[in-house]
């Protein structure tokens, strides 16, 4: 057994356990020196991204992979503490380590002129750590566990400027929301473990019968983590906090949000795989019933969501209200995959809908950032009182353009790959579907080149005659998600085929992630 | 909050210590009893609360420093990781139990049945709970103390 | 019937518990109400692990002829609730800072009058 | 892929680029003047001569190239170019000239739909950069415009796709798949063609506003808003959105025909070879004309200029109803066909 | 290899960027036939409006959130209604969950 070997093997354990011991190091670290403590996280997160590099090859290579923590001998993993890492949970971990990156280099410079910067540094590391937790566990109770801390240091994070009142009034609505949302997801897990004495994903798949209380399981699931994905009715937190809390740490957030839409997929495909299309109702199979919940309540976000971004004058709500119905057509393409399961365009859909969800943690995020660009050369949160800055910031503003017409799915760039895929393949289920999804993306087009003109087109007023260009730090985040946008557009397929169709035929593939689990190592 | 009467003061005093050996007991016999780092870390919490309800935030506020309680919290924490990694240098999984049975620190095996209970058993799970003890006690106070004071007529003038 | 009464009182918890999230104005009264909540959540979980005349699941200082493990009440049960207890701790202690916070920038704590994020 | 095919590739991609940016260019501007001509005629004028748009171009190539004041420069010159070039390139996934498209394997309906998005938001940024408030208005008019048509020409568009798939056909949005066999071929019973003749209407009245022509020219609307969005233009950067124009009005005819006539006369008469060729393109050059004579000349001529509200009602209400209506029917087609038959 | 596939339909960026390129080299040498200067600092720079005297920039300025005002007018009921739901207060967040809760309990059958 080389060094690589045993790298590989304790990958899954190190990832989470890295960014955590990172973040108790914080403190301490920033008590010698500031700078250090900068470098320090951002290596930590490098470290991380490094052992998720060497954990992806193995598993996309090899199939899934477990850990089981504390144990000598690997008998009965199903009884143990343990990771699965499928290439789902890959395809999520690289996501999340990348939006993390970004965001770190983000903050050097944007965060720099406030104070409590340990603080903040120890809740950004431990937020990525809970992130990768959810994200990796192979175990329900430990998804909440990872789930409630990504909550409360959230809600931390949101209310970082804790001058502002609304910045409060955002994480106390969010935390009192998520934490009703949690308590339910324990319920549910009560329920569960009442029913088959078990917790681990796996284990449960495999006895899961539907009965009565499954079906009260998969309501609570469905619905939490829909809420903390955010879809419309129950998305109103989402403006609030992604509006409030510091841009750099929305990118991290946009992670945790992605983390409980991977939950949805979790529970829907692996935990209740077997068992949805079997059972009935309405003279339905139920996993149709599922997908057209999804779609439903997709379509009702895509169309609040634009409807409301319309309208909006603060800019970072405005986005938020676009991330809401991006998140709509991440769950549109789903829901379509759920409901015409082992058709060939479902497989499409759900790739689609994977891809669609690297591209909005990305095109959101770039806007996200530009916003927070603008927020730091102007202290001005209203589009009304910024007009003319193309001319200072001429970066910001290419950044801007790339992100517009990502997030609005113009070809040639990301959004429009995802988007492709998603239209192609829902209006096999039903014609209004793709008719819904294209007219809102084009007026997600007009609510960008309004904010486009609002904030860099226009007259120079007086008051910005002198701003200045965001520091190079911001501007190399910028670049990067930039860069990362441009290069999904122009290769999708290289994306597809290397990190989204394993991912999307792991998640169909349910007895395969169980079987991981039961048939022993 | 200011302080309260004497006679509250002198039995807090008196208090205080048992408090905190009845905590310390329960951190040290989490292997052995129900109990563990965190409760024992709420008992020796809620006993500082007790002092900073008696004496008032303000008097404790001046004799701790919340910074160096924020450094125990973190070597808490750090401590609790590092003793999982060293499962994974000595042991061969993260959070291995590299000193059960070595007979060394917390080494022995217990005896199996019904038996008197023995400190020396349990592996690296004792040294767990303290890290945790550390952690609670000192972010639990850290929390108390803090609200204690933001509340306080000092602090809300201003 | 009378094994039921821990159920009933779990679902009686949590429905108290949503009334006051839902139709109490006080902060605080609401921070109360997610507590309330909690408990409910808590005592599912244990009542779960629950047998009849059950002793507590440890090997070394288990009552001389209780059969092991079927008289020992369940511990995974009691770890999730302990675990679940922690992070209550947490999320109370949070809620309530902010609450003060909140109370200072508001100068209220009717969440009828927090709402400068709407629409 | 071996050498040769790369090399292959490449010069399909050189010269049809170059071709069709010819092509385009050219027959835009001659369509312009055919137009023009019959337009003044219908009016009981008698019209500019039809090389006009020509000298017109050069003319606008020897004015001066205004740079406003408040306008971001780099933005303001780029536009119009970036308009231009999004419009030449649909035309190389679009049959032209009754020959298969040159790249239907790269782009389907979605990616032309699209693609039809750039010129129109490349008019909007340039309205919105020269920073005067004629053009400002016209610019978001212009957006209000796009979102209103985007509607009903995404139903046409889905409607289509969705019948194809009906009929077991693969890669239905593909161009190459529609021009094969004809959407009047696709249907079983007289619902349908209904239903398309409903839908080819709509995309026929979808058209004008895309060009923005009159009546759907609120966004310039030179007697309000002194040209709106183009105010500020002027020069070589006018010649492009000029030029632009001409394109996308080759492109969306070349769309109608290519969706709904994509017939040609050589199999017919059993002409081959070069005869047929010939024959085909002017084939195809009348049915542009053709659709060009309708959906731009007689419109404008017959109708006046709506508002910008009634725009918007125009195509969200009536068109798109009409259309879903064509959607229906068009769905409803082979049910009821069946009913009728087992009855 | 480069061509995106749903199934349905293709998408090859590559070959749209490489036709962009050509058509922008090919037009931006067309477009340098044409003339490229003009009277810096003169009247004819300032912003078009029927000959009226230019009014300060801030006047000038058409505000973000006057913006599509038609549109917005013309959806005046969906906003109206959307604003209500949007009301800020918390309890009616929780309030939301539990509506969505409810009926999918309804759906799936458990009540």
């Amino acid at each position: 057994m080389t060094v690589l070997d045993l790298l590989i093997e304790h990958a899954p354990a190190l990832i989470v356990a890295i960014p955590l011991f990172g973040a108790f190091l914080m403190p301490l670290v920033s008590r010698v020196n500031e700078k250090l403590r900068n470098i320090l996280a951002l290596s930590i997160i490098c470290l991380t991204g490094f052992f998720i590099w060497l954990l992806a090859t193995d598993v996309l290579a090899r199939g899934p992979r477990l850990y089981i923590f504390g144990a000598k001998n690997l008998a009965s993993p199903m009884v143990r503490i343990l990771f699965e890492v499928d290439s789902m949970s890959i395809f999520m971990i690289t996501i999340t380590v990348i939006l993390a990156f970004i965001a770190l280099v983000y903050s050097w410079s944007f965060m720099k002129e406030h104070d409590g910067l340990d603080k903040y540094y120890t809740l950004v590391l431990l937020l990525i750590a809970s992130t990768l937790g959810m994200e990796l566990t192979g175990d329900v109770f430990n998804f909440f566990v990872f789930l409630e801390i990504s909550c409360i240091v959230s809600c931390a994070l949101i209310a970082f400027f804790i001058s502002e009142g609304e910045a409060l009034e955002a994480a106390f609505k969010y935390i009192v929301v998520s934490s009703i949302g949690a308590l339910f997801i324990l319920f549910a897990i009560g329920l569960l473990y009442a029913q088959y004495d078990a917790l681990n994903i796996a284990t449960l798949a495999q006895v899961l019968k539907y009965t009565f209380l499954d079906k009260i399981v998969l309501v609570l699931l469905v619905v939490v983590l829909g809420m903390k994905a955010g879809l419309v009715p129950m998305h109103m937190w989402l403006p609030d906090s992604y509006g409030r809390a510091p841009p750099s740490v929305t990118l991290i957030i946009i992670g945790a949000t992605l983390a409980s839409f991977y939950g949805v997929l979790r529970v829907i495909f692996t935990l209740y795989g077997n068992v949805l299309s079997n059972a009935m109702r309405f003279a339905l199979p139920v996993n149709v019933l599922v997908g057209w919940i999804l779609i439903a309540l997709a379509i009702i976000s895509i169309i609040v969501g634009v409807i409301m971004a319309l309208v909006q004058t603060d800019l970072m709500r405005l986005i938020a209200f676009a991330a809401v119905a991006e998140v709509g057509y991440m769950f549109l393409a789903i829901g379509t995959s759920i409901a015409a399961l082992g058709s060939p365009y479902a497989t499409t859909a759900l790739q689609g809908g994977l891809l669609h969800l690297l591209n909005d943690a990305l095109d959101i995020g770039l806007l996200f950032l530009v916003a927070g660009a603008l927020y730091y050369a102007t202290k001005k949160r209203l589009l009304d009182d910024i007009s003319g800055l193309a001319r200072n910031m001429k970066y910001t503003t290419v950044f801007f353009i790339i992100g517009l017409l990502a997030v609005a799915g113009m070809p040639p760039l990301n959004g429009f790959a995802s988007k492709f895929l998603i239209y192609e393949s829902v209006y096999q289920l039903n014609p209004i579907l793709s008719i819904v999804a294209i007219l809102c993306s084009i007026l997600m087009l007009a609510i960008f080149v309004k904010v486009f003109y609002a904030a860099f087109l226009g007259p120079e007023l007086p008051g910005f005659k002198d701003v200045k260009e965001a520091p190079r730090s911001m501007l190399l985040a910028m670049g990067l998600v930039a860069g990362l946008a441009i290069f999904i557009g122009l290769f999708p397929n290289i994306v597809i085929d290397t990190l989204v169709k394993p991912a999307a035929d792991a998640l169909v593939n349910h007895a395969q992630y169980i079987s991981t689990v039961i048939g022993g190592i | 909050m200011n302080g309260m009467s004497k006679i509250v003061k002198t039995t807090v005093s008196i208090l205080f210590p048992f408090t905190m050996i009845f905590g310390l007991y329960v951190i040290a016999h989490g292997h052995l009893t129900p109990g563990g780092g965190f409760q024992g870390g709420a008992i020796v919490a809620s006993g500082c609360a007790m002092l900073v309800i008696a004496y008032g935030s303000e008097w404790v506020f001046e004799r701790i420093k919340t910074k160096r309680l924020a450094a125990f919290e973190s070597i808490g924490g750090l401590g609790f990781i590092a003793v999982a990694l060293l499962g994974l240098v000595f042991s061969t999984v993260f959070f291995g139990n590299f000193l059960a049975g070595s007979n060394l620190l917390f080494g022995t095996t217990p005896a199996t049945g019904s038996t008197l209970a023995d400190m020396n058993t349990g592996g690296v799970l004792p040294l767990m709970n303290f890290a945790v003890g550390i952690k609670v006690i000192a972010g639990l106070f850290v929390i108390v103390l803090v609200m204690a004071y933001a509340s306080s007529q000092k602090e809300w003038n201003t | 019937m009378i094994e039921y009464i821990p159920f009933i009182a779990v679902v009686g918890m949590i429905f108290i518990g949503l009334y006051a999230v839902l139709f109490r104005r006080n902060l605080i009264k609401i921070v109360i109400g997610i507590s309330v909540i909690e408990s409910g959540v808590n005592l599912f979980l244990i009542t779960l692990g629950y047998r009849d005349s059950g002793v507590a699941p440890i090997y070394t200082s288990l009552p001389a002829g209780t059969p092991s493990p079927q008289g020992m009440v369940l511990p995974v049960p009691q770890a999730l609730t302990l675990t679940s207890i922690v992070i209550g701790v947490a999320v109370l202690a949070l809620m309530l800072s902010l609450v003060m916070h909140i109370y200072r920038k508001y100068g209220t704590l009717d969440i009828r009058k927090i709402r400068r994020l709407k629409e | 892929m071996d050498i040769l095919e790369l090399s292959e590739l490449s010069v399909r991609i050189i010269l049809g680029t170059l071709g069709l940016t010819a092509f385009g260019i050219i027959f835009g501007l001659f369509y312009k003047g055919i137009d023009r001509k019959l337009s003044a005629r219908m009016q009981g004028r008698i019209g500019p001569p039809l090389r006009q748009p020509f000298r017109d171009v050069a003319k606008l190539f020897a004015k001066e190239n205004i740079v406003p004041d408040h306008a971001i420069p780099w933005i303001f010159n780029l536009i119009p170019l970036v308009g231009l070039i999004a419009a030449i390139s649909i035309l190389l996934y679009l049959p032209i000239g009754g020959f298969p498209a040159l790249f239907s394997w790269g782009g389907d309906l979605i990616v032309i739909l699209y693609l039809l998005l750039i010129p129109s938001l490349s008019l909007v940024i340039g309205g919105f950069s020269s920073g005067s408030p004629y053009a400002i208005i016209g610019a978001q008019r212009e957006m209000a415009t796009i979102i209103a048509y985007e509607f009903p020409l995404a139903i046409i568009i889905i409607t289509i796709a969705w019948k194809f798939l009906q009929k077991g056909a693969t890669n239905v949005f593909s161009l190459a798949t529609i021009t094969a066999t004809p959407v009047w071929n696709q249907v079983t019973g007289p619902l349908g063609i209904i239903g398309f003749a409903i839908l080819l209407l709509v995309l026929l009245l979808v058209t004008p506003a895309e060009l923005s022509k009159i009546p759907f020219d609120a966004s310039e609307a030179e007697t309000e808003i002194a040209g709106g969005l183009l105010v500020e233009y002027s020069g070589r950067n006018l010649a492009m959105f000029y030029l632009m124009d001409g394109v996308k009005t080759v492109v969306l005819a070349s769309l109608v025909v290519t969706l709904f006539f994509p017939y040609n006369l050589s199999p017919l008469l059993h002409l081959a070879s070069y005869p047929g060729m010939a024959l085909d393109i002017l084939f195809y050059l009348f049915k542009v004309f053709l659709i060009i004579l309708f959906s731009v000349t007689l419109i404008r001529v017959a109708i006046a200029r709506l508002k910008i509200d009634q725009i918007v009602y125009t195509y969200w209400i009536p068109l798109t109803l009409a259309s879903l209506v064509g959607l229906i029917l068009v769905m409803w087609d082979s049910v009821v066909m069946n009913l009728f038959s087992s009855a | 290899m480069f061509t995106l596939e749903s199934g349905s339909g293709f998408w090859n960026p590559l070959l749209w960027i490489l036709i962009v390129f050509i058509a922008f080299l090919l037009l931006y040498g067309i477009r340098g036939f044409g003339r490229n200067t003009y009277k810096k600092d003169t009247e004819q720079t300032k912003a078009f409006l029927s000959g009226n005297k230019e009014p300060s920039p801030d006047e000038m300025h058409v505000k973000a959130s006057n913006l599509y005002w038609g549109f917005t007018t013309s959806l005046n009921n969906v906003y109206t209604a959307l604003r209500k739901m949007h009301t800020g207060n918390t309890s009616d967040y929780v309030l939301w969950f539990v509506i969505i809760l409810a009926v999918l309990f309804l759906v799936f059958g458990v009540m």
